[in-house]
């Protein structure tokens, strides 16, 4: 174990937090939200006791500082992912807002554009995406009259890629993948993915929710068109988010939200627009939560992210271990550690999922139960939900240990009530 | 401080394990299907009404112990009721849930359903144990027995 | 003056900041963004250190308290406005979002719909709207085929309601309208224009930025459809924006951003969508956002919404008489202070507003100098920007004395080096 | 800490009162209009060269004194030099304005130009000391005298 997890948790002001019954909380619900650092708390309340003005607007100093703040914190995500230039960063609100940008946007590209979309066109996505990298493409698919084709999910929760020729050809415009699945954890292998994208030319936007924070990525290395996530997830605030793109891409599209500072003149009928980034960024932009994103990549900088990788790689090894040593307990997701995120989903036979989260709370555990806005997989494996504990950079190895025994007495309390 | 045990009653288990009611009546004057969107949970559900009488109600579903114990323990106790008694018993039930644990509800009116009380501490669950009440409570809407 | 300004201050940490020279600031640039209480932040930081988790997703005991705690701040605001129903009140990142949401939403409303638009339809702004209430209606207008239209600027910086009649008529459909201009500071008189929008069955949209931040605000007594505002204009955090509307009218829209937390049920090619305000808040919110506004609206009704406006109208009042004995200085605004708020925008001859800007800022003055995302109404006045002093609870009457002096030290500074 | 003073230096307010090469000339290479979006400062410049050499560069628009003063510094510096010349003029007055005050400029090639070097401590500003010199490399890019 190469992390000082004990360490790690007193940067978390929350993971000290006592619950139901006085507990002490453990927290595995980092799939949903992650907590934050000191540091990430305080860049925001910093920014608000000290430089808070509206960025790019005003002609004074805290104006300035206020921008230098912002577009720091442009230049550190940029750094983080490899992208080629910080103009290809865009705030949003949430990974949410990212995909729907890009989803409107296309859909608003001139008829003639290279990234247009007609009937006959096709959209690929898969039945592991989280309702975020799903429902904005069938919309768009209605919208355009393109059409949704999406690759099976596996008995063990991964991508069935056995029919990628007929998936994905010459009709395909757009891959949209989840990176990591939220629900099975599952990695998407992308080099082939992305190779047959780049075969039949289609652009790829790949849902990295739950990669970016867990592992480094690299846009560039991977040679993708989009990239979208959510600060939230990764450290960082509430209510930012990120849309990376190709540059050449993004100049192409149209912009998405319209208003102040996203132009380059105006008259009562019409408006011509700024270069990117600028010209998705319209309004005053969350820039507090700008500044507490820039802390929170310093801070997974701090620790590395092949620190946190292989952390999260020896607690997954250890949590497979453990959680399929469980009679009763069905795992859904991949049974081996290799290409996997430390996220767990689970059934109990016998209990609902809402019932083991309660008894989960109760003991103090903090999981997700239900469908994790991937209702699709859930169909596909004839459940409505599951009970999902997911790990990350301030969990340990006790923490697996504890959440094992809160699985063994929930068993116990509800199978000696004759369930 | 409510614990497991007071939450998980045995009345409430009993009823998880052998539901009252449960499995469609293959006729009704109406029928509901209602989904609680944050778990995925569902329920269908029949109603027969003569005037303005509920005959009875069905019903099949899926769900945590909480939905399908409380959706058992309702069948049984609107049936037979007219409809205006039945919306009294559906509100002071939803009051209990509204209630964060301080309202008990009255024995004489809710019967049995006193024992999902518990559940009003714990604001994610109070949609499960709402689920199939929410759905009677339509369906007699759709039948114009209530407005 | 009712309001103790000085104690006021001591609530807003960056008020006691040094800028250049080491001056004490004197912050003029509340129409751009306001400044936050301690309150607020540590509104904002107190959900990170003790309540962060996603709302309404957890089945564990901080989920019920991060729900509690958003779905709090959603009631006080449905209450602050005077909103029928909390679920007339939807979060969105700012009001440009709002208004764009709107926009977007009303144009794929269902053609038979009551909200849908056609050729030959009408869409009525005015010359006075910030860049957010204009541009995404000139939008819509193309995408629907609909006309454009407006209100002139009178001018002293009103609204020229001579050709009501004539503007808004029978193909209008939606009428959009600033509460009060940034730039001019003019209040508009909204009854008989909601007279006359009703009288031809328009829908009303009302930017209240300007508004609700600075005087009391309620849409039933308004009886108008649509408000739209940003939390970081009336004490609250950035990033966070609201959007009103009638709830029968919210039921008939479309949803605009598609993901988690806003579906009945989903499947790989459909999605069904859940009741207002979930249908319109897709993904994981700005909930520190919303905790911090929260506070806000707490922090603006212990001092009060009508003690606010009466210590602005002081502040118009003796402004206006200061600024009008500057010689060379032109008001762009109304030069009494009935129906205006305490925003100063102003030329002064023969130097540029970004000059200006510069010496005041010089003097620990903050401005905010250029168009102020108003071009056209720079266009109708014939300049290409002006100086802008907005005032808010936490300025006094000393603020206006030191702002005069830094004008004419200003000028001073310049006409002494012969312009 | 520059002040107001060392800003505004005499010769650039000079520039602003008597720009040079302000009107725009009526013939022309290449036209280029540039605008400030974030003030709505414009200028209209207008460049003559013959083969590789710029012959001149005359200009009208609307700004502030930052604007108008280096946009007369730069129209009169340029004239009659090589285009590979007025390039490296215009990148080392960019460098100069990126550089925080930390880079005061050689007086050698950019002449009256250093005098805008405090400009550089002020972010906001920048952009008005360089929209005329982006306009012209614009012009320059456009009439295919630099790549
Ligand atoms: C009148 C008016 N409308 C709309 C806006 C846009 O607000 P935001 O940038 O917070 O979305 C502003 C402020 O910039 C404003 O003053
Ligand atoms: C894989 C995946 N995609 C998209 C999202 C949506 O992110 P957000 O709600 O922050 O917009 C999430 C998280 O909820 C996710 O896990």
């Amino acid at each position: 174990m190469s992390l000082d997890v004990a360490k790690i948790k007193r940067d978390f002001p929350l993971l000290s937090r006592k619950v139901r019954h006085d507990l002490p909380l453990l927290y595995l619900d980092s799939g949903a939200t992650s907590q934050k650092p000191i540091k990430v708390i305080e860049a925001e309340s910093d920014f608000y006791r000290f430089h808070n003005s509206a960025v790019h607007r005003g002609a004074h100093l805290i104006a300035e500082e206020a921008t230098d703040i912002y577009e720091g914190a442009r230049a550190k995500i940029a750094h983080f992912i490899g992208a080629e230039s910080v103009d290809e960063v865009i705030f949003t609100k949430s990974a949410t807002e990212s995909i729907n940008l890009l989803a409107y946007s296309l859909g608003q590209a001139r008829p003639n554009s290279p990234v247009s979309l007609k009937p006959g066109d096709s959209i690929v996505v898969s039945e592991l995406e989280h309702h975020a990298n799903l429902i904005p493409w069938q919309e768009l698919a209605k919208r355009t009259g393109a059409s949704l084709r999406w690759f099976p999910a596996t008995e063990d929760g991964r991508l069935d890629l056995r029919e990628i020729e007929q998936i994905i050809d010459s009709s395909t415009k757009i891959v949209a993948l989840t990176h990591q699945s939220n629900v099975t954890g599952a990695i998407t292998p992308l080099s082939s993915l992305l190779d047959r994208a780049k075969a039949v030319g289609a652009i790829t936007v790949i849902d990295a929710c739950q990669s970016v924070p867990h592992f480094p990525v690299d846009v560039q290395k991977l040679g993708i068109d989009f990239l979208a996530f959510s600060g939230h997830k990764m450290v960082g605030p509430t209510g930012i988010g990120l849309l990376w793109g190709r540059k050449s891409l993004l100049e192409e599209l149209p912009p998405f939200l319209f208003g102040g500072s996203m132009v380059t003149s105006v008259s009562m009928s019409d408006a011509t627009f700024a270069p990117v980034p600028r010209k998705f960024e319209a309004g005053v932009p969350n820039m507090a939560g700008a500044a507490g994103l820039g802390a929170a990549v310093d801070y997974l900088q701090s620790i590395g992210m092949d620190a946190i990788h292989n952390h999260e790689l020896s607690l997954t090894e250890y949590a497979l271990a453990k959680l399929q040593e469980i009679e009763g307990l069905t795992l859904i997701g991949p049974g081996e550690s290799s290409d996997r995120g430390a996220v767990f989903s689970f059934t109990l036979d016998g209990i609902h999922p809402h019932d083991v989260g309660q008894a989960l709370d109760d003991r103090g555990i903090a999981v997700r139960t239900g469908h994790h806005c991937a209702w699709p997989l859930m169909k596909k494996f004839g459940i409505t939900g599951t009970t999902r504990a997911t790990f990350y950079l301030y969990n340990s190895l006790e923490d697996v240990d504890r959440l094992v025994e809160g699985i063994d007495e929930t068993q116990r309390f509800f199978t000696s009530r004759g369930l | 401080m409510v614990n497991l045990e007071s939450l998980y009653q045995e009345l409430i288990l009993d009823h998880y394990k052998n539901p009252l009611n449960k499995g469609l009546a293959s006729d009704s004057s109406v029928s509901v299907h209602h989904v609680n969107p944050s778990c995925g949970d569902e329920v269908d559900l029949n109603l027969i009404v003569a005037g303005q009488q509920i005959v009875s109600v069905t019903w099949d579903g899926v769900g945590c112990s909480i939905s399908q114990a409380s959706t058992s323990v309702l069948s049984d106790l609107v049936r037979g009721k007219s409809a205006p008694e039945a919306l009294r018993i559906i509100e002071a039930f939803s009051e209990v849930m509204a209630s964060k644990g301080s309202n008990g509800g009255d024995p004489d009116l809710l019967g049995d359903a006193v024992a999902f009380a518990g559940v009003s501490r714990y604001p994610a669950r109070i949609k499960c144990a709402l689920l199939g009440w929410m759905a009677l409570k339509d369906a007699m809407v759709q039948a114009k027995v209530i407005g």
